[in-house]
C-alpha cells in the first residue's frame, strides 16, 4: 500500500493501462498541459500527442470520434472535462455507442471509456455541478462507473478500460484531493461489485461517489448513539450489485438511500423500488430516498448547500426510520 | 458545355469496358435490389421505412470499387447502394430488410442500420450527420495503428447543416486523416430542397473554409465520379490528408419508399430520368465498342440474381426471439441475468 | 363533442393556440410539407412561413434558437421529429433552457414546447423508437407531458403553449392515426393532473402514453375475472400528479405501473419508490413494475417484440400480486 | 502595415473626445473592475472560478457603446466587460460574483451567468458556443415581431471549432437575420493555442462560407473595433442580414484567474502588454489634443468607483437561502410543494 490521492490514483489507472495496451490512447481538450484538473499531468510527455491527444473545442466529434476508433481497433478514453459538457455529444454517446453493437448484430464492439467528472464542487453553478449517472443506467448498452476513493479509481478506471463495452466513468471534482492508500501492484478492481464500506446490522445506507464519504461520517455518528448503520458504496451503477443490497437488507430490514443527484427520477428511485419489490415483507421500515431536490444548482454557497445532502440530514432520516415518530 | 460533354465523349471513347462493364453490372445491381425492396415494402416482406437511391447509383459504383475490402465506409439511411458497392452479400442484406434470420445485422437493425463490418462497411445511421465523426474517428485508428487505409465517409446535402459537420471536417484537417468525404447532393433534406436551408455558396466552399481540398463533380456520371474518387484516394493513401467530393445528383423516388413527393413537378423528375446515370454509362460503354446484346446481357443478369435473392430472403426464418438479448454488452449483460 | 384522432387534436390545438396568440410559433424540419408525420398539414399556409418556419436540419440551433427567441417574448413550438433526434440538442435544452430562468435569477422565462414524438413503432429500430421521459423528469425547470388520448393531446398541447416554463411535449407515434372524441369548444387539460381511466377497487395501475390503452384492455380482461383494476394515466409525468396515485393505492393497498421505457431507472422506479415510501404499510403486496428490458429496440417483429409490454405481461402481473404464488 | 499605422494617426488626429472619452473610461472600469474581482477571489469573497478579459477591453468597448440599450447581447463565460459595456450595474455584478443578495442572478449565476435582461444583455454562458444558437433565436424573435433592434453574440476563437458555429451562423443567413457574430480571438482554447486546433484559413472564411459577409479588425484598437461596428451594426439594422466582425486580441491573464499559463513565453505576454488597448486609446486622445490629466481623472474615477463597489460588494449580505426554490419552474414548482 502507498498513499496517494484520488487524481493520482487515476492518472496512475491511465498510464498502466497504456503500458500494458498500445491500442488505448486518450483524447480531450487540454490534455497536454495536463488537462483541466491535471489528471493527464506529463503523459504527453510519457506517451506523444497521438496517444494523449489534444483535441479542438468539439464535444460531439471527441465522442463520435472515439466510437469510430473503438469499432476500429483501439480502446479511446474520452475525457469530457465536466460531465456536463458530455450534454453536447449525447447522441454520440446514447445513440451511437451504446447501440452499435446490438444494432449491427454483435459484429464488433465499441471499448471506450468517457471521463465525465461530476458533481458540486466551490460554487461551479448549474451548469458545471450535476450528476445525471440516472440518465445512463437507464441507456441499454452502456456500464455506469463511480468511484468514491483513491484505490477504487485506481482499480475500477482500470478495469472500465479492460471492459469491452463503452463505460461512462464519473470522477468526483470534490474528491480530486481525496487522499487514501492504494495498493503498489497491480490492482483491479471489478465492475459490478458493490464495497461494503462499513458493517451494521441495524439499518443499510446504499451510497456512491462522494457521498460515501458523508454517509461514513453519520454512520460514525450513530454508532454513538447505538446504532449500526451499514454502509454500502456500490461502485458501479450499472450493473449495480443488488446481490450486496438485498443480502444486507434482509439483514438490517431497512434501507436509507443517499445520493447526491436529483431525487426525483435519481438512481435511487432504481435501488428503493427494486428492494420494495423484492423485500417487502421483511422491511421494518419504509424504504427512504435522500438526494437533491429539484432544483438547480445555484452559486452562492447558502443556495447551493440547498441543494447538498448533508451528514445531519443523513443522521436525522436514520433516526427517523429507527424510531419512527409516533402517528398523531 | 460543350467542352465537358466532348471531353466526356473522348474518355468514353477511352474508356476500359473490363474495368466499366463490372461498374455497370453494379449499378444494375443496385437498382434491382432496390426496385425488389420497394416492391417487398408495399408487400410487406419489408418491415420499416427504406430510403431508396433509385438515380443516385453513379455515387456508390464511381467510389467503392476503387477502395480497397479493407477500407472503409461509413453510411446513411440512403445506405444500400453503398453497401453493396463496397461488397456486401446482397442476400444477408435483403434478409436484414426482411428481418430476418442471416442478415447482416441479424435482424436487429433493418435498412437504417445495414452494416457489414467484414467488408469494411461500418454502418448506415439513422441519425443524419451522425455518421462524420464516426468516420472521422475511423480514420483517426487507421491513422494510430499505421494502417495503410483510408475511411470514405458519405452523406447528403442535408447533413452539411449539422454541427458535427464542421466537427468531423476540422478534426480530419487538425489531424491530417486519411478520410474522403462524399456529400452527395440529391438537392432534398427530406421533403425540402436544401437550397432554401443552407447559407453560403454551398458544401465544396465549407470544407475549403475548413482547410480541406474539395471538388464538385457530376453525381450521374459515373465516370467523372471514378476519375475523382480515385485521385482522391490516391492522394489521402498516400498521406495527403483529408479532402471532400461534393456529387451532384438526385433520386428519383420519394424520401421514401412510401413518399409520394407531391412537393416536386413531375417535369423536374423526368429531366433527371433522362440523366439516368446507368443509361449514360450503357451510351459510353457503347461507343467505347461494348455491343447492346452484352449490355443487356449484363443487366439481366443483375435483375435474375436479385430476384433469386429476394424469393430466397422471402423462404427465410425469423431469428430467434432470444436474439432480442444479446450483444447488448458483457458488464451487466441482460442475457445473462434478468435485471 | 366530435370525432377526431390524436394527430388532428394535436394539430387543432396548435392552430387554435397560434389563431389566440400571436406570439406563439412553430419551428421544424419539413413543416412546410406538414411535418413527418402530417400533424402540421395545411399550417404553413394558415400562418406563413414566418410563423411555421421550415429550418435546416440542425437539432442543435432548433433548441437553441427556441432557448433565445422564448427568452425574447415569443412562444415557439419545437418539432423534434423523432424524440431520439433531440438528443442532437440536449445541451440546448437541459443546461440552457430549463436552467436559465434559475441561474439568471428569474430575470425571464423560456416558454417553449418542445414536441418529441416517442415510442415503437412498426420496425423502427434502435435509434428511432426511444421513450425518455424519465430522463426529463430528472430536470429542474423542465415540465413532461405524454398525452394518451386525441381529447388529451387537444387539451394538453394547448395547456403547454400557454405554460410559462419549458415542457417537453411526448406524443406517441403508434397514436397518430388513433380515433376518439374530443370537444368541441375550448378544452384545456390542465398540467400535472392524471385522469383515472378506470376505477377499480382492487389494484391501482399506473400507467401514461400508449400504454394507457394496453392497461384498458388488461384491466377489462381482468374484470372478467372479478379483479377491478383502477387504471390511472397520469398524463404529465412532471408533475405526476401524486396525490391520485397515492389515494388510489391507499384504497387498492396494491400498486403496479406499466410504462414502455426500459424499467431499470425510468419513472416507473420513480412512483414505485414513492408509494413504497409513503404507503408501506398499506401495501398488500410489494409495489412492482413492468417495462422494457434494458436492451436497445431492434428491427425484426420477433425481436422487437421481446421490448414491449403485453395485455399478457399486465395480466399475469396483476394475478400474481392479487393472488400471490405460494412460497415453496 | 504603415498604411494602416499612418490611417489610424490620421483617424486619432480626427478623433472626437466627446465620444471616446466615455469609451476610455468604460475601458479603465471594464480592467478595474477585473483586477478587484482578482484581488478579490484571492481573498476568498469571489467564490467560482472567473475568466478576466484583462487586455481584451477594446472589443466590448469598441462594439457596446455602439447599441440601444434595447439591443441584445449574448456573451460568454469571459463576459464582464461585455457585460459592464451593456450597461448593466457593476455593483450588481460584483454582488453577483461574490454570490451575495442584490447581485444581477440574486447570487444564483455567479461569474459565468452573469445577465441583466433589464440592459437586454442576455446572458453570459457556461458552455462554449452555446450562446450562437441561442442570441441566433433572440434575433429571430426580433423579426418575428418587427423590431428595429439588432443582436450581437460574442464569442472565443475556441467556439468557432463547436458545431453550433455551423448551425448558428447558417440559420442567421437562411432566415437573414439581424444579428453581428463577434469572434473575440485571444488565441486560446483554454491552455491550447487554438492555431493548433482549428483547420483553415479561420473564422473568416468559415463565416464566408456560409454567406455571411465577415470582416477581421485589430482587436486591441479600439477605434478599429469601433468603425467595424458601427458600420456592421447599421448594415444589419437596416435590414442587411447577419455579419462577424473577426477580433484578434490577446488576454493578459491565465484563461481562469487562477491560470498560471505556464504554457506561453512571458515575452509574448510583454509583447501583447505593449499593445494594450486602454494605453492606445489614450495615445489617440492625446493625439486628438486631451491632456494627460483628464486622461489621469478618467482612470482615477473609474477606479475609484471600483473600489467602491467593491467595498460595498463586500458589505453585503448573504441571499435567503429559501431562494434556492425560487424561480424554478411554476407547474411542479419545488417552492409550492416539496416533491
Ligand atoms: C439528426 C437528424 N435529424 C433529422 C432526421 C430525419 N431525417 C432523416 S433523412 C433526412 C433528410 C436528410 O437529407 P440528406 O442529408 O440530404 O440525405 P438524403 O435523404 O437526401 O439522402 C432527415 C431530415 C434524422 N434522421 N436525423
Ligand atoms: C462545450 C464546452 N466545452 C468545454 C468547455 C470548457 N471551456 C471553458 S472556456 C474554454 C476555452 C474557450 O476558448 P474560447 O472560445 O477561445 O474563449 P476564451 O476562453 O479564449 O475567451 C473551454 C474549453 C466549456 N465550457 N464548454
Ligand atoms: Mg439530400
Ligand atoms: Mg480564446
Amino acid at each position: 500500500m502507498a498513499g496517494t490521492t484520488y487524481l493520482e490514483a487515476g492518472r496512475r489507472a491511465l498510464i498502466e493501462e497504456m503500458e500494458r495496451d498500445g491500442s488505448v490512447w486518450a483524447l480531450g481538450e487540454d490534455l497536454g498541459r495536463g488537462g483541466v484538473f491535471g489528471q493527464y499531468r506529463g503523459l504527453q510527455e510519457m506517451f506523444g500527442d497521438a496517444r494523449i491527444a489534444d483535441t479542438p473545442i468539439s464535444e460531439a466529434c471527441i465522442m463520435g470520434a472515439a466510437v469510430g476508433a473503438a469499432m476500429t481497433g483501439t480502446r479511446p478514453v474520452v475525457e469530457m472535462r465536466f460531465s456536463d459538457f458530455a450534454l453536447c455529444a449525447v447522441d454520440e454517446l446514447v445513440n451511437q455507442a451504446a447501440k452499435a453493437r446490438f444494432m449491427f448484430g454483435g459484429q464488433m464492439r465499441v471499448p471506450l471509456v468517457v471521463r465525465e467528472p461530476v458533481g458540486m464542487w466551490r460554487s461551479s453553478a448549474a451548469q458545471h455541478s450535476q450528476s445525471l449517472e440516472a440518465w445512463y443506467a437507464h441507456i441499454p448498452g452502456l456500464v455506469v462507473v463511480a468511484p468514491a476513493t483513491p484505490a477504487d479509481n485506481l482499480g475500477l478506471l482500470k478495469s472500465a478500460i479492460r471492459c469491452d463495452d463503452p463505460v461512462v466513468y464519473m470522477e468526483h471534482k470534490n474528491l480530486w484531493g481525496l487522499e487514501g492508500q492504494a495498493p503498489e501492484g497491480e490492482h483491479l478492481v471489478p465492475l459490478g461489485q458493490a464495497d461494503i464500506a462499513r458493517e451494521g446490522r441495524d439499518l443499510t445506507l446504499v451510497t456512491w461517489s462522494a457521498m460515501r464519504h458523508v454517509s461514513l461520517l453519520a454512520a460514525e455518528r450513530l454508532a454513538g448513539q447505538g446504532i449500526e448503520v451499514e454502509v454500502i458504496d456500490l461502485r458501479t451503477l450499472w450493473p449495480w450489485d443488488r446481490e450486496a443490497v438485498l443480502a444486507s437488507v434482509e439483514k438490517t430490514g431497512r434501507l436509507l438511500v443517499a445520493q447526491e443527484a436529483v431525487s426525483v427520477a435519481g438512481f435511487g428511485a432504481e435501488i428503493a423500488a427494486s428492494v420494495a419489490e423484492a423485500l417487502h415483507a421483511r422491511l421494518a421500515a419504509p424504504v427512504r430516498r435522500l438526494g437533491a431536490p429539484r432544483i438547480p444548482i445555484a452559486y452562492a454557497p447558502p443556495l447551493e448547500d440547498r441543494a447538498r445532502v448533508s451528514e445531519d440530514q443523513i443522521v436525522e432520516a436514520v433516526q427517523g426510520m429507527i424510531a419512527p415518530a409516533p402517528v398523531s | 458545355m460543350n467542352d465537358s460533354a466532348s471531353g466526356r465523349e473522348a474518355a468514353a471513347a477511352n474508356l476500359d469496358p473490363g474495368r466499366f462493364l463490372p461498374v455497370l453490372a453494379l449499378m444494375w445491381r443496385i437498382r434491382s435490389f432496390e426496385e425488389l425492396a420497394i416492391e417487398s415494402l408495399r408487400e410487406g416482406l419489408v418491415l420499416g421505412a427504406i430510403h431508396p437511391s433509385i438515380g443516385q447509383e453513379a455515387v456508390a459504383a464511381g467510389i467503392c470499387p476503387n477502395l480497397w475490402r479493407t477500407d472503409l465506409l461509413l453510411s446513411t439511411h440512403r445506405g444500400h447502394g453503398h453497401t453493396l458497392a463496397k461488397g456486401a452479400d446482397p442476400l444477408a442484406m435483403m434478409l436484414e430488410l426482411f428481418g430476418r434470420a442471416g442478415g447482416t445485422c441479424g435482424g436487429k437493425g433493418g435498412s437504417m442500420h445495414i452494416a457489414d463490418f467484414g467488408v469494411g462497411m461500418l454502418g448506415a445511421n439513422g441519425v443524419v450527420g451522425a455518421n462524420i465523426p464516426i468516420g472521422v474517428g475511423a480514420a483517426h485508428a487507421l491513422r494510430l495503428r499505421r494502417a495503410g487505409e483510408v475511411a470514405v465517409c458519405i452523406f447528403g446535402d442535408g447533413a452539411v447543416n449539422r454541427g458535427p459537420f464542421l466537427e468531423g471536417l476540422n478534426w480530419a484537417r487538425v489531424f491530417d486523416l486519411p478520410v474522403i468525404f462524399v456529400c452527395e447532393d440529391n438537392g432534398f433534406s427530406a421533403t425540402t430542397r436544401t437550397r432554401s436551408l443552407t447559407g453560403g455558396p454551398g458544401v465544396v466552399a465549407r470544407a475549403e473554409s475548413l482547410g480541406l481540398p474539395a471538388e464538385a463533380v457530376d453525381g450521374n456520371d459515373v465516370l467523372a465520379v471514378d476519375a475523382a474518387a480515385r485521385a482522391a484516394i490516391k492522394a489521402t493513401r498516400r498521406g495527403e490528408g483529408p479532402r471532400l467530393l461534393h456529387c451532384r445528383t438526385y433520386r428519383i423516388t420519394g424520401h421514401t419508399a412510401a413518399d409520394q413527393a407531391p412537393y416536386r413537378d413531375a417535369s423536374e423528375v423526368e429531366e433527371w430520368r433522362a440523366r439516368c446515370p446507368i443509361a449514360r454509362l450503357e451510351a459510353a460503354l457503347r461507343m467505347a465498342g461494348v455491343d447492346q446484346a452484352r449490355l443487356d446481357e449484363t443487366r439481366e443478369a443483375a435483375q435474375a440474381g436479385m430476384r433469386e435473392v429476394r424469393d430466397r430472403a422471402r423462404a427465410a426464418d425469423w431469428p430467434d426471439a432470444a436474439g432480442a438479448f444479446a450483444d447488448v454488452q458483457d458488464v451487466g449483460d441482460p442475457a445473462a441475468r434478468a435485471f
